[in-house]
């Protein structure tokens, strides 16, 4: 009983984990840009690598294993972002020009006040 | 079946990278790129069981090796000029390679097979290593104990690489130190 | 208790040198221990030979596992022969060096290079007393490593460059060769050169056994400057630090060879049905290349140290040509021509470092009349010379003579006449440099030169003089070379 | 426009830990993946890392050049010793049979000592290319 | 000389030049004392040499183990007749060229005359040792140090020219000496399983005829200090040297040595008998044949009088190649004879060209009008020299000659008898205008001879090659004794 | 002293967590290591409030639970924007004010925001206390200037908001 | 279940390699090969669970160390021109 | 067909990594090159040495079958030989271009033509007078 709890839990978490992981995937494809490519990737770095360490957390049970996962999970979520940061920096300084939306088409400023609104919501 | 699955899909990215890295002309992207081939290659070795060696690849292959490029580029060009080398002699060489090496392989037993005869008639570490020096790591047992003598020619090899540097990228006292 | 562990002792002599070397941190110091490291593997070597000889095989398991669990080291006739040749060269070498690197080398890196220096003594030898395939290419990989750099620390900018594609060449050469020991681990399971014969005679299928040999012959080819894969060689040889250019021309390729009939004789010996023929041949026809085509290219050289390296891999289709023969004498032929070629050339390179010394050149045309002021100097490198072509009284005839035994015995008539004919390429080449040195109105140069201090000029006369005398008593190099060519072949069933 | 506030302390952070974690692979290389070499390298990196971020000078304060050219034969140098130790004992070289009171344990040690032997000198190593490149002025 | 042994004796003819050597180069600083070590050498060598001759002619066969290289490889030295009258030509000349050796060099004022007595000396040595050699390998490396002892003489000026002409010398010699020569070596040691020269030969019966023709090719070619064309041109290009060293070249012993070592193949290692009835040699006839007759023609033509003298030698030579290839003892007796009357006509000849250039810079045929008259000794030499190259009596070409005419008629071989008579004419036409313009034309300036020395060594070896006509018997009898081994 | 008891400590725990081989010879060295490796830090630089931010422990729990969520959010709306057929995306790059004023405070701040994906982190300036924030949409923009996260991070600092 | 998130991950991966390989910038490249290095770190992990033994997650720590180091190589290389520059005060 | 794959792929790997260093005259990238092939070197080892259904040689009294330990240290060995050779070289292209300001073999060869002319001999003497280590 325990076992099969853990499993679906297990599961759901790797599932989820997978979706943000190809979903981050497609992202760094579509985007138009190296720093819009980056937002897509932190979802499959940031949420997508979580969810899975987390479902493999379920599979480990309560052993060493599950404490390895947990420094592994804290350990690139605390070196992830600097990463980012220092790529990010990096891209500007050596001359990469982000593509903003005032040069983006009317569709997606018109799209923009919807999504902004989603995203405003507590 | 999903262990000859993922080493098949493993395989196919580093075909990708590889091809990417032959054609590349920055030699940046073409380090970076070797970086993730490295990752490929470790994690392909972790899934060919040999942990050790995907640590190793890890470590040196996408870490230091990078470093060491980038240490290198640091200091000469960072883009290849474009090639007038004639390719024909290369590609006679890599193929005629290739075709030995084919060759040569297709009478071996199957990928996995532990019909291979390094299975059937190799030294049975795996029965000695814990009754002959209790290690558990049977890598570790043959690469310090039954074979140290290769593990003390390779931290000579690194000794000789490490003092050769130092000498050819030592200055004369006073000299650039600006 | 020394007795039983010589073999390994043999490489931690200069290993150990090199780390005390590199933690003197200090020239002379440095020079110092490699000297006293030097003379103790000479000593270690000649008393392996001597065992060897009293006793036979000598086997060494090291870390006292059995042969197919660990690492073993044996020694028999071949390479106590070829321990010894590098065991002489590397004290003379020691000797001459220091001299030569106080000039050449810039004081802070002279420690480096001494280090070097033991480090690729101590591979080479690691090479030619393991018994173990991989643990070949280990060693192979020091004496590499240290080679490169060596050749790197070379006064002129070319050196970086003939390190360099030395380097790229050297690697792809050793990666054949770990290629080639892979297979030769997938077919038979153990890397133990011992056990590897005793399987392949049950061996069902050998593809990959042929493929093996095809890499390990073109990886160490690579590595002995087999014609066609030589190119790195005159570069790397002429920009090399003096001292460094004798120590490799004198042991570097020799050791290569050694691996390779090692390989050709012990472990794939009489194995390969349709290979190892078609095989012979073509080692054949390569070794007249290059004892045809890289003389010849020897004979347009203006710089004298790179007409040595031409001339280099010319000789070495010699002693290439001699394993080709695969009959004992034939083979003693190879292998005293590899001792004596690696003796007359380590003169001969010591006698260019000793002109660059004095003059700052290496360039023929630069050098006219050299001889008049550094007559000593001069006449070792003419002796050498003659041995390069093999004129008699000179060691170099007498190997040249059991080739054309070993072709007669053959029953390649034409071999041995054309072993004979193409000597006249070396004619050319010593003509040069002799005409120059000798009987031209002193230049430049020779006008400003001293003759070379005595330091340089004893082991430079001691390799001349062993060229004379072993042209003459050639009785104890033509009977460990004998001894070798017999050892090899009788593992051939 | 400066971020080194954001990577200089996340290296801070990390340095100990990374250092811990290599000396963990060095100790535990018996169980499980790792040991002297791989210790070596990931120490090499936590220090390459610091430098990469603080800077050469700090790094070098930290681990000073002279060190290096000490540590990089010094190594080896312990891997020789331990093989003439044994050779002393009365075996062959690298037999650690004797080392200890037993021979699983003279085992242990022999094997323990080596993988110090290279840590040090590819530890050390690694970060001499480290400070060779990074030392140099482009030309 | 009698108490030393025969061995003892070998062994100095041997050491006393290679002795010499030492003692030259210790006393270069004194030139005196240094010209006085080659002419007690000389000497010596001249009594050994002559000690041994008588030896040999009560019939003893001295020999003398050197070395052994390597198995079925000895330096051992053997003397034979052929070899015992080589040897004894050198020695002989050897002392009237340094005689007139210490005029030319003096008289012209010669840079590094201690490195160029010191190589002669050595090549004295190698001439002895290739004369006594006892087999092939070591006839090889005698002939081989004779060749490199000799190129600092060729090149003794160091002007480009001179170097030049050392390349083309030292390249045609051990050239063909490495290429073909040598191969020839080892062929016949595989076929014969042995290397030692035996009389009557080591190769009867073991190779085909075409196999012994193709042989016996690679030995003359590969023996090119005989000057067979088309390996002749080394010796054209030689006479930039100082006319001495033409001496040693032309008469002492460079060329001799090729001829004696083509000679002593065809007796000793083919035999005449094989060589007979193989018709192994019969291609030789034609190739010495045409040697003669267009070394004569080119000589015709030469106005330079070295060169002229060269390339009577390169004719001359061929007399005794000819005489090898007709391959019959009376021949071999022609040739035996012709090695001692052309050493000691052309290195008349030579002298007296020197004489003409240390007294008047001259050395052209076309600036020699009336000398003849200035320097009556000196061409009065050189005269009697050319009288014996044409072979007229009473000078010593005409025996050879003679013999050797005889072995072509008696061969029946009409294209060698034609070839003799023609080269006769031939012979005269280019050597009697010299005599005319010397003698018959008014001389230009007031009598003037060549330093005494040369005088000397001009007018001893001039009378030589008269006395060699009129006693013959020592010469005659060794040269009988060849085929007798 | 104090601070490096506690990283000495803190680097054991991690030590044994790692190990799972509990003999007395691999703890043994475990806390050798980790005391060495501490005092070490002292002059290493890392054992200080930076380096060691261990004060920090208690706010943290209050801290990332809450940023936990946001991430969890602002996933969903890029992944949503990512599998919009029309990528409906309007790229901002904007200066916002930090009022974080220790280093490990701006540090965390600039994590955080990077961290939370349709944001990153471009630049810090410390002196104008100010970042430089690139966002993926108007909306995700509009989020970072609301200033929660700032006042969050400040209160995780230790100071009131 | 495991097997296929192990597949899920690898297909995420390539698809990122895609983007590695399409650039057009280093750092575009550089990206890829952070989210390739996490990726394979998941890979190795769920290995792990597949075959029953996955105790060897210290290999995971070693990479995502290593795929840091390389990164910042990279990025330092950027900044400063080379991998030895002092790091800029940043007034604290 | 499909078991045999894995070495098919390995093997072309292998040869594109030989492919660069032989075709390219960038010095980096022909040491890339190098790389490529060493690593994928690695894997033709290492491939043999699975055995499906094992796990890592690590022993564990759980578990019976494990993959071949023995090329796993020798590939370790060669690893590590490789980044030493790799770090070797690019010290040395640090130093070509240093002293030759590129890095490109074609370029190379055409500053040291096999007929130098006095000029360029006079400056390689100058240069080796300082040691050779121009900054
Ligand atoms: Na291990
Ligand atoms: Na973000």
């Amino acid at each position: 009983m325990m076992d099969l709890a853990r499993d679906i839990l297990a599961g759901l978490f790797l599932s989820a984990g997978a979706f943000f992981l190809i979903a981050g995937a497609i992202g760094m494809n579509r985007m138009p840009d190296l720093f819009t490519r980056m937002h897509a990737a932190s979802v499959g770095d940031t949420l997508g690598v979580s969810l899975m360490l987390i479902g493999m957390v379920f599979l480990a049970g309560f052993t060493l294993v599950t404490l390895k996962l947990v420094f592994l999970l804290a350990f690139l979520l605390f070196m992830g972002p600097v990463a980012s940061h220092a790529l990010a920096a990096a891209a500007l300084q050596a001359g990469v020009k982000p593509m903003l939306a005032a040069d983006g088409t009317k569709k997606s400023a018109a799209k923009r006040r919807k999504s902004a609104a989603k995203g405003r919501k507590p | 079946m999903i262990e000859t699955t993922v080493t098949i899909l493993l395989l196919l990215m580093l075909g990708a990278v590889t091809i990417g890295i032959v054609r590349v002309r920055g030699l940046f992207a073409a380090v970076v790129l070797l970086g993730v081939y490295s990752f490929l290659m470790a994690t392909l070795f972790v899934v060919l069981d040999a942990v050790d060696v995907a640590m190793t690849e890890a470590a040196v292959g996408a870490g230091v090796s990078t470093v060491f490029f980038l240490g290198a580029l640091s200091l000469t060009d960072t883009v290849e000029a474009p090639g007038k080398r004639r390719q024909i002699m290369p590609l006679f060489v890599a193929v005629v390679t290739a075709g030995a090496l084919l060759w040569g392989l297709s009478d071996l037993p199957e990928f996995g097979s532990p019909d291979q005869p390094i299975h059937r008639q190799g030294a049975d570490y795996l029965v000695r290593s814990m009754p002959e020096t209790g290690i558990a790591n049977v890598v570790s047992a043959v690469l310090a104990s039954y074979r140290g003598f290769d593990t003390l020619g390779e931290t000579t090899v690194v000794f000789t690489a490490g003092m050769g540097i130092l000498a050819l990228l030592r200055r004369r006292r006073g000299e650039g130190k600006s | 208790m020394i007795a039983t562990h010589l073999p390994v002792l043999l490489i931690l002599a200069p290993l150990l040198g090199a780390i005390l070397a590199a933690l003197s941190r200090n020239g002379v110091a440095a020079w110092l221990i490699g000297l006293v490291a030097s003379a103790l593997t000479a000593a270690v070597a000649f008393a392996l030979l001597w065992r060897v000889q009293a006793e036979g095989v000598i086997s060494y398991r090291i870390g006292g596992w059995a042969p197919e669990l660990g690492i073993e080291y044996r020694v028999d006739a071949v390479n106590a022969f070829i321990v010894v040749l590098v065991g002489i060269v590397a004290v003379l070498t020691m000797i001459f060096a220091r001299r030569s690197v106080l000039a050449e080398i810039i004081p802070e890196r002279v420690a480096s290079f001494y280090t070097m220096m033991l480090l690729c003594i101590a591979g080479l030898l690691g090479i030619a007393v393991t018994g173990d395939a991989f643990n070949a290419f280990v060693f192979l990989e020091i004496s590499s490593l240290s080679t490169y750099t060596l050749i790197a620390l070379g006064r002129d900018r070319r050196a970086l460059v003939a390190a360099y594609q030395y380097l790229i060449v050297g690697t792809i050469g050793a990666t054949f060769y770990v290629i080639g020991v892979g297979l030769i681990y997938l077919v038979t399971g153990t890397l133990n050169l011992g056990l590897i014969v005793e399987r392949l005679a049950s061996l069902q299928s050998s593809r990959g056994l042929i493929v093996a040999e095809a890499f390990i012959v073109i990886g160490i080819g690579l590595k002995l400057a087999l014609f066609p894969l030589h190119a790195w060689l005159p570069n790397a040889y002429a920009y090399a630090p003096s001292s460094a250019a004798v120590l490799l021309a004198s042991t570097a390729t020799k050791v290569a060879i050694y691996l390779l009939a090692r390989f050709l004789f012990t472990v794939f010996g009489g194995h390969i049905d349709v290979g190892s023929i078609a095989f012979g041949s073509l080692l054949i026809g390569l070794s007249l290349a290059a004892m045809f085509l890289a003389s010849a290219a020897a004979v347009v050289q203006n710089d004298i140290k790179r007409l040595l390296a031409f001339s280099s891999v010319g000789q070495i289709g010699y002693i290439t040509l001699g394993l080709a023969l695969a009959n004992p004498t034939g083979i003693t032929g190879g292998l005293l021509h590899l001792f004596n070629h690696a003796l007359m050339k380590g003169a001969a390179f010591m006698a260019m470092g000793a002109i660059v010394l004095r003059t700052g050149t290496a360039k023929l045309d630069e050098l006219a009349g050299i001889g008049r002021v550094m007559p000593w100097t001069a006449a070792a490198l003419t002796i050498a010379g003659l041995g390069l072509i093999g004129v008699p009284g000179t060691s170099g005839f007498v190997s040249k003579y059991y080739l054309i035994l070993g072709a007669l015995e053959a029953g390649h008539g034409w071999l041995a006449i054309l072993i004979v004919a193409s000597s006249f390429i070396a004619v050319l080449y010593v003509g040069r440099i002799v005409e120059v040195v000798w009987f031209r109105e002193p230049a430049a140069a020779a006008r400003e030169a001293s003759e070379a201090p005595l330091e340089m000029l004893l082991p430079m006369w001691g390799l001349a003089g062993v060229t004379i005398w072993f042209g003459v008593h050639a009785e104890w190099p033509a009977g460990l070379a004998s001894a070798a060519a017999d050892t090899l072949l009788r593992m051939v069933p | 426009m400066r971020l080194d506030v954001v990577l200089r302390v996340a290296t801070k952070f990390m340095l100990a830990p990374l250092l811990l974690f290599a000396l963990y692979v060095q100790f535990h290389g018996d169980y499980g993946p790792g040991g002297g070499f791989q210790a070596g390298v990931i120490a090499a990196a936590a220090i390459i890392l610091y430098g990469l971020i603080n800077g050469l000078g700090p790094v070098q304060r930290i681990v000073p050049v002279g060190l290096l050219e000490v540590l990089i034969p010094g190594g080896v140098l312990i891997y020789v010793a331990v093989g003439l130790a044994s050779m002393l004992l009365g075996d062959n070289f690298l037999d650690y049979n004797h080392l200890a009171h037993d021979r699983i344990h003279g085992q242990e040690w022999g094997v323990f000592l080596v993988e110090v032997g290279v840590f040090l000198t590819v530890f050390s190593t690694m970060i001499a290319i480290y400070y060779a490149f990074a030392g140099r002025r482009r030309s | 000389m009698n108490f030393l042994s025969d061995p003892t004796l070998l062994a100095l003819a041997l050491a006393l030049p290679a002795g010499a050597t030492l003692a030259i180069a210790m006393l270069g600083r004194w030139p005196n004392l240094r010209e006085a070590a080659t002419l007690l050498a000389a000497l010596l060598l001249f009594g050994v040499v002559m000690t041994l001759l008588a030896h040999v002619l009560a019939g003893a066969r001295p020999e003398l183990h050197l070395a052994s290289v390597a198995p079925g490889l000895t330096l051992a030295l053997k003397i034979d007749p052929l070899g015992m009258l080589f040897a004894a030509v050198a020695a002989t000349l050897w002392i009237v060229n340094s005689l007139y050796s210490i005029g030319y060099m003096r008289g012209n004022d010669e840079p590094r005359q201690t490195m160029f007595y010191a190589c002669f000396a050595i090549a004295i040595s190698a001439t002895m040792g290739l004369a006594f050699s006892s087999n092939l390998f070591t006839l090889f490396v005698f002939y081989e140090v004779l060749s490199l002892s000799t190129y600092p003489l060729v090149t003794h000026k160091q002007s480009p020219a001179a170097m030049r002409a050392g390349r083309v010398y030292l390249l045609t010699l051990i050239g063909a000496s490495m290429v073909l020569l040598l191969p020839a070596i080892v062929w016949t040691g595989l076929v014969a399983g042995t290397l030692d020269f035996r009389t009557g030969g080591i190769l009867a019966g073991k190779l085909g005829d075409d196999a012994l023709a193709l042989l016996f090719a690679l030995f003359v070619f590969g023996t090119a200090k005989a000057a067979v064309m088309p390996l002749h041109r080394w010796l054209p290009a030689a006479m930039v040297a100082p006319t001495p060293v033409s001496a040693l070249l032309h008469a002492v012993a460079v060329v001799k040595a090729g001829v004696f070592t083509i000679l002593k193949v065809s007796v000793s290692v083919f035999g005449i008998e094989t060589l007979q009835t193989s018709g192994a040699s019969q291609w030789l006839v034609y190739v010495a044949g045409f040697t003669i007759v267009a070394a004569s023609i080119i000589a015709l033509r030469a106005d330079d009088l070295k060169r002229r003298l060269a390339y009577s030698t390169i004719g001359q030579l061929s007399y005794i190649v000819l005489a090898a290839a007709l391959a019959s003892p009376v021949a071999v007796i022609g040739a035996g004879l012709h090695i001692a009357a052309h050493a000691v006509s052309k290195i008349t000849l030579f002298f007296a060209a020197g004489s003409v250039y240390t007294a008047e810079h001259v050395t052209r045929v076309s600036q020699m009008d009336g000398i003849g008259r200035r320097m009556p000794w000196t061409m009065g030499a050189f005269a009697i020299g050319a009288l014996s190259m044409i072979g007229l009596p009473p000078t010593a070409g005409f025996l050879g000659k003679w013999f050797i005419l005889d072995a072509a008629t008696g061969a029946t071989d009409w294209f060698a008898v034609g070839v003799i008579l023609v080269s006769t004419v031939l012979n005269a036409a280019y050597f009697l205008p010299i005599l005319t313009r010397a003698f018959l034309r008014p001389a230009n300036g007031p009598r003037q001879e060549a330093p005494l020395a040369m005088v000397i060594a001009l007018t001893v070896t001039a009378a030589g090659t008269i006395g060699l006509f009129l006693f013959p018997g020592v010469p005659f009898r060794l040269a009988s004794m060849i085929m007798g081994g | 002293m104090l601070r490096t008891a506690s990283l000495a400590l803190f680097l054991f725990a991690f030590w044994l967590l790692l190990s799972g081989h509990y003999t007395p010879w691999l703890v043994g060295a475990g806390l050798v290591i980790s005391i060495l490796l501490a005092l070490a830090g002292r002059r290493l630089g890392v054992a200080d409030d930076e380096g060691h931010p261990i004060g920090r422990l208690l706010a943290g729990f209050v801290y990332w639970p809450w940023l936990a969520r946001e991430i969890v959010k602002s996933s969903l709306s890029v992944t949503r924007i990512i599998l919009d057929p029309k990528l409906p995306i309007s790229p901002q790059l904007f200066h916002t004010r930090v009022s974080a004023r220790t280093a490990v405070g701006v540090a965390t701040y600039a994590n955080s925001i990077t961290l939370t994906p349709g944001t990153i982190t471009v630049g810090v300036d410390r002196e104008q206390g100010t970042f430089l924030v690139h966002a993926l949409t108007k909306a995700s923009a509009e989020d970072v200037e609301a200033g929660d996260m700032d006042r969050r991070v400040r209160r995780f600092e230790g100071r009131a908001a | 279940m495991i097997a296929a998130a192990l597949l899920a991950v690898l297909v995420a991966m390539a698809l990122v390699v895609v983007r590695a390989l399409r650039g057009p910038t280093t750092f575009d490249r550089l990206l890829a090969a952070n989210s390739i290095g996490n990726g394979a770190i998941l890979v190795l992990a769920l290995f792990g669970f597949l075959t029953g033994r996955p105790e060897f997650l210290d290999l995971g720590l070693t990479y995502a160390l290593l795929n840091y180091v390389g990164i910042f190589a990279v990025l330092k290389f950027f900044r400063h021109g080379s991998l030895g520059a002092e790091a800029e005060a940043d007034g604290t | 067909m499909i078991v045999h794959f894995s070495q098919i792929a390995t093997i072309l790997l292998m040869v594109a990594g030989l492919y660069v260093v032989i075709a390219r005259g960038n010095m980096v990238k022909k040491l890339i090159g190098l790389s490529l092939f060493q690593t994928s070197v690695y894997l033709l080892y290492i491939l043999p040495g699975k055995v499906l259904g094992g796990t890592p040689p690590i022993l564990d009294p759980a578990r019976a079958v494990y993959a071949n330990p023995l090329p796993h240290v020798l590939i370790l060995t060669a690893i590590v030989v490789g980044i030493a050779t790799l770090a070797l070289g690019l010290t040395l292209v640090v130093r070509i271009k240093e002293a030759y300001g590129t890095i490109e073999e074609d370029e190379i060869l055409a500053k040291e033509g096999p007929k130098e002319n006095l000029k360029d001999r006079v400056r390689n003497r100058s240069k080796s007078g300082r040691g050779g280590t121009a900054a």
